[in-house]
């Protein structure tokens, strides 16, 4: 409401500046797509170090580093023709990608990157049930992907999609069961005061086995090898998004980007303190907001080095095997972590709430 | 009950030249029907109209692009039985080394295609480096990368080059050690096990049933290596054995052709340190005497059959090619009935079938 | 008493066995026997191969045309993998009226042998449960390819002429 | 269990930072064996006209030409497979194999090499700079220097 309510009211300039400065930068619409170009390309280069090759080498300044090869690959896929293929749903087809990217964005909106100042956060929207929302969120993206399965009209589509339907329906009880420990150990729904409570002490080290769960589950809700069974090529060729070109595509794959991006932030704000580090000397003399937001993206690129590292060194699972584990390991671990959580109260208390 | 036919291939990121028609029950594969035919040459008919010397490159590219060493071998064998020629030792010493070398660039070219229907791209690219210094080195020895028309009636074409020996001695010493990699990444990597190991299990009865040949056969646990049964060339002559798995199953299939290239690493030391100096090809005359012969030579695929009918001319009169690939496509149907939709790449690509190899 | 090879048992075997029906039975070399035998017996010689002999490794079906003799002739070449040989099971079939029984129910691995077989030499397999095309494309509409009077039917001609000369002219 | 699982992560890292495999392809090359066949070169001087080579390549990629009142083969390289046949049977030792393997031209009848093309020495490379694989050692792995 906070947000919504000064554009309404009219507003004086620095505030003016700041909403522009997060809804059109950071964290807004050009972090993520910075974040996807950036990860694209490192994983391309990353992962060929992995395999002995070389990775993307003409495009982009600096010598053989093909720096600038996603926008290359980015301006190609827009020049391309959209195909809709014959007795496709038209309307749904043509607006899946759009949702897709809309709703990998959106969870950004939600997440609090550094402290101001004078109190509040630097982050786009504030609501103290940030955590419900970002759930809530979630539980969208499969339906998406059904339609824009559906829609298309092809089997290996449908098939990808039903896959992916599963994978994340079965995922996300773990997810939200693990997440509750996080609540309870909190004790908020609000993504800032848990990146607060983690002040003394990051959750990771009073929560490894949450840790681990969210971190397995997150890479399944968005679908990274050794989990990326909808987009399986040798069986389904690229799962649900199969049949779109051009335009459509580039939006899906870049919706898997912001995907990431959100995940990384969120397993950032849950497990590893957020913005919480060291001041660093110099960002801190220009605004403590730097600061934060440096420990904040490093975080991150740790994981998403983490993350990406699965696709040189795992073969991909198979979707009963991936569910089996998400009934008898998942859920069976997240409940575990539930009741360490409440049983070892007494030590951790003092710790996250400050005695 | 709803079943969807699904068509993988011919142009599907794993089916290669092959089309597969299966029947799809949800997620479950009731049932695999094989449609190949896609890189037919008729190669057998076309080894009608050409004579004996001319034919030696179309023979090889029954199997091209992995074991056309392996390949050749069998053609010349069938043809030096008919004339009851025999080849000057060095280069049957000669025609062991490229056959050799061949099954181990084969073998590596499996694994990767393997870890490639699993998901798992950096094995994709590590065997395949490696390939590349088998592949020197027969460049080296033949001239040419994969399709090397080396071996010749009465002999090979060319003799070792210099310090071609010492070379080779250093490079499979290199990747033997380098083994131990792909055991770390691949072989013991627990997602690895838990997508290949009890997937596509070929019994040892079915796998005789069906007439199921080389590493596949080996996999199942039979004993059956054309090299120890019929000696050919002199392979009696080096000290080897034959690995074979236990359970049959698509794990066992790829740890069989890893064992394998350790031996082959065997056979090639002792070759390489044996050789005996002296001439490499006989003259031999154009035409082949009347008569019929049954070779089987054991490539990198399994168990090469020729059979030649020469009726005294330059041309054959009927050469009929059995070559590996053809006889395990029948296990493929055979295994893929009630297996998940993500199993089919993983038994495919582990019986390790080429559609050249099959169509001919 | 000589000792006798496994492959001179085999021949001897079998010759008791079928004295009317198998017109030769010889050693060839070490490992390999051929067995020729009347083309309306060779499913009961198979069984017996099978199952009193160990014949049990399919390893090839080959089709030979003789046109001069105006006849086909068939050939099993199976493996036994207990006692090392190769057996050469052969017939002859008339060329005007190719058919043969089928040995699928004998040995399952000769499903596409016959298959092939069938599609090259226009031979019939009574009893096999999928005679279609294999390897040839699925419009083929010519006669088998490897029979030696074969040429290529004018259709297929003209459209690879018409191929060709596309090629060659752009 | 555990160490299967992170084992791979240690050495996917550890392989991360050794010596790539690539070859840059058109800036730099696979130096040619002493023995490698690329296409095959004409020595118009020393043709006899025997028909030797016409007679048994495979793939009829060969076939006799008049050119300045001689009878010289022309040479097809869609066809050929370099297979060595033609040079070997040389009586004359008129025909080699030399090093040159691109023949991409953009028709069909660009591919035939007239006896006058076909007797042309083969074409350098436009990057001068090449490289074989080799064995570094163990740490460093295999690389093309």
């Amino acid at each position: 409401m906070i947000g919504l309510e000064f554009l309404i009211l009219g507003l004086d300039f620095p505030q003016f500046i700041e909403l522009v400065l997060k809804v059109l930068i950071f964290p807004g619409l050009a972090f993520p797509l910075l974040f996807a170009i950036i990860v694209i390309w490192f994983e391309r280069k990353f992962l060929a170090r992995i395999m002995l090759r070389i990775g993307p080498l003409h495009i982009g300044p600096f010598n053989r580093t093909g720096l600038l090869q996603p926008i290359a690959d980015f301006i190609k896929l827009i020049q391309k023709e959209i195909i809709v293929p014959d007795n496709a749903h038209k309307l749904i087809y043509n607006l899946a990608p759009i949702m897709a990217a809309l709703v990998a964005s959106l969870s950004v909106a939600f997440i609090p990157y550094a402290p101001k100042p004078g109190g509040g956060y630097w982050m786009i929207f504030y609501t103290p049930f940030s955590l419900l929302v970002i759930l809530a969120i979630f539980t969208a993206r499969p339906f998406i992907i059904i339609a824009a399965g559906w829609a298309s009209n092809s089997k290996y589509c449908t098939i990808g999609a039903l896959r992916a339907a599963l994978q994340l329906l079965s995922y996300e009880v773990p997810l939200a069961l693990s997440l509750a420990s996080i609540v309870i150990m909190s004790g908020t729904f609000d993504l800032a005061k848990i990146v607060e409570a983690q002040s003394s002490i990051w959750f990771i080290i009073l929560q490894p086995i949450g840790f681990i769960v969210v971190l397995i589950g997150m890479m399944t809700e968005i679908a990274r090898r050794p989990f990326d069974i909808p987009f399986a090529e040798q069986e389904v060729v690229f799962g649900w998004p199969t049949e779109y070109t051009g335009t459509q595509f580039a939006l899906i794959m870049v919706s898997e980007y912001f995907d990431l991006c959100a995940v990384t932030s969120l397993i950032t704000v849950f497990f590893l303190g957020g913005w919480s580090g060291p001041a660093i000397p110099l960002l801190n003399d220009i605004s403590p907001i730097l600061s934060g937001i440096f420990w904040f993206l490093l975080k991150m690129a740790i994981l998403t080095v983490i993350i990406i590292m699965g696709r040189g060194i795992f073969p991909r699972v198979r979707i009963d095997q991936l569910l089996d584990a998400g009934w008898t390991i998942g859920i069976p671990l997240a409940i575990l972590q539930i009741s360490i959580t409440l049983l070892t109260a007494q030590w951790w208390l003092p710790l996250v709430r400050g005695g | 009950m709803s079943i969807m036919k699904l068509s993988i291939g011919p142009q599907h990121p794993i089916s290669a030249h092959f089309r597969f028609l299966l029947d799809v029950d949800g997620d479950v594969v009731l049932k695999l029907e094989p449609d190949v035919g896609y890189t037919h040459r008729g190669i057998e008919k076309l080894a009608e109209k050409r004579t004996y010397l001319q034919n030696l490159p179309v023979i090889e590219r029954v199997n091209s692009y992995c074991d056309s060493a392996g390949t050749m071998l069998g053609y010349l064998e069938v043809i030096e039985e008919l004339m009851g020629l025999e080849v000057p030792e060095r280069a049957k010493y000669l025609r062991v080394i490229a056959a050799e070398l061949n099954r181990i660039a084969s073998h590596l070219y499996a694994a990767s295609l393997f870890s490639v229907a699993t998901g798992l791209e950096t094995m994709l690219m590590w065997p395949i480096n490696d390939r590349e210094l088998i592949l020197d080195l027969l460049e080296r020895l033949t001239g040419q990368r994969i399709t090397y028309t080396y071996q010749t009636i009465g002999g090979v074409r060319f003799d070792m080059p210099d310090g071609f020996k010492e070379e080779a001695l250093k490079r499979l010493d290199y990747l033997e050690k380098r083994t131990e990699d792909y055991y770390k990444m691949l072989l013991w990597n627990h997602t690895f096990h838990m997508r290949t190991k009890k997937v596509g299990i070929l019994r040892p009865s079915d796998a005789i049933k069906l007439g199921v040949v080389g590493p596949n056969l080996r996999a199942s646990g039979v004993k059956v290596d054309v090299r120890k049964d019929e000696p050919y060339e002199v392979y009696d002559r080096f000290d080897f054995s034959i690995p074979t798995g236990k359970n049959g199953d698509s794990y066992d299939r790829l740890e069989v052709r890893f064992k394998e290239v350790g031996q082959s690493i065997n056979i090639l030391r002792q070759a390489l340190k044996d050789i005996p100096k002296g001439p490499i090809k006989k003259w031999v005359p154009p035409i082949v005497p009347k008569g019929e012969a049954y070779t089987r030579v054991e490539a990198a695929r399994g168990e090469f059959g020729y059979h030649l009918i020469g009726d005294g001319s330059m041309k054959p009169y009927r050469l009929k090619i059995s070559p590996p690939s053809f006889r395990n496509l029948i296990a493929l149907p055979h295994l893929c009935q009630n297996i998940p939709l993500a199993d089919v790449p993983i038994i495919y690509i582990s019986l390790d079938l080429i559609p050249m190899d099959v169509d001919r | 008493m000589i000792d006798k090879s496994a492959e001179e048992l085999i021949v001897d075997s079998v010759k008791a066995r079928f004295p009317e029906e198998v017109i030769e039975a010889k050693v060839q070399r070490k490992n390999r026997v051929s067995i020729s035998v009347r083309n309306n017996r060779i499913y009961d010689v198979g069984l017996f191969l099978r199952d009193e002999l160990e014949f049990d490794h399919i390893a090839s079906v080959s089709g030979v045309d003789y046109i001069d003799m105006n006849e086909f002739e068939v050939i099993y070449y199976v493996w036994s993998i207990n006692k090392k040989v190769l057996v050469g099971l052969r017939t002859k079939i008339p060329r005007d009226n190719p058919v043969l029984k089928s040995l699928v129910d004998v040995w399952e691995g000769v499903l596409y042998h016959e298959r092939e077989v069938w599609e090259m030499f226009g031979i019939k397999f009574e009893g096999h449960p999928n005679l279609s095309l294999l390897l040839l494309p699925e419009d083929w509409d010519g006669p088998p390819p490897l029979r030696k009077d074969f040429v290529l039917p004018e259709t297929h001609q003209e459209r690879l002429e018409e191929k060709i000369k596309k090629l060659s002219s752009g | 269990m555990v160490l299967d699982i992170i084992r791979p992560f240690f050495l996917g890292f550890y392989h991360a930072f050794k010596r790539t495999f690539t070859v840059k392809h058109p800036f730099v090359r696979l130096t040619p064996t002493e023995r490698y066949r690329g296409r095959v070169v004409l020595n118009i001087d020393r043709c006899i006209s025997c028909r030797s080579c016409v007679n048994i390549c495979p793939n009829k990629a060969l076939e006799m030409v008049k050119f300045e009142k001689k009878l010289v083969p022309q040479y097809d390289a869609g066809r050929c497979c370099l297979c060595n046949l033609c040079v070997e049977v040389c009586p004359a030792i008129a025909l080699s194999m030399s090093y040159e393997v691109e023949f991409s031209e953009y028709t069909r009848k660009g591919l035939i090499h007239t006896p006058d093309r076909f007797s042309q020495p083969p074409k350098s490379f436009l990057f001068e700079k090449t490289v074989t694989v080799k064995i570094l050692d163990k740490k460093r792995g295999v690389a093309h220097r």
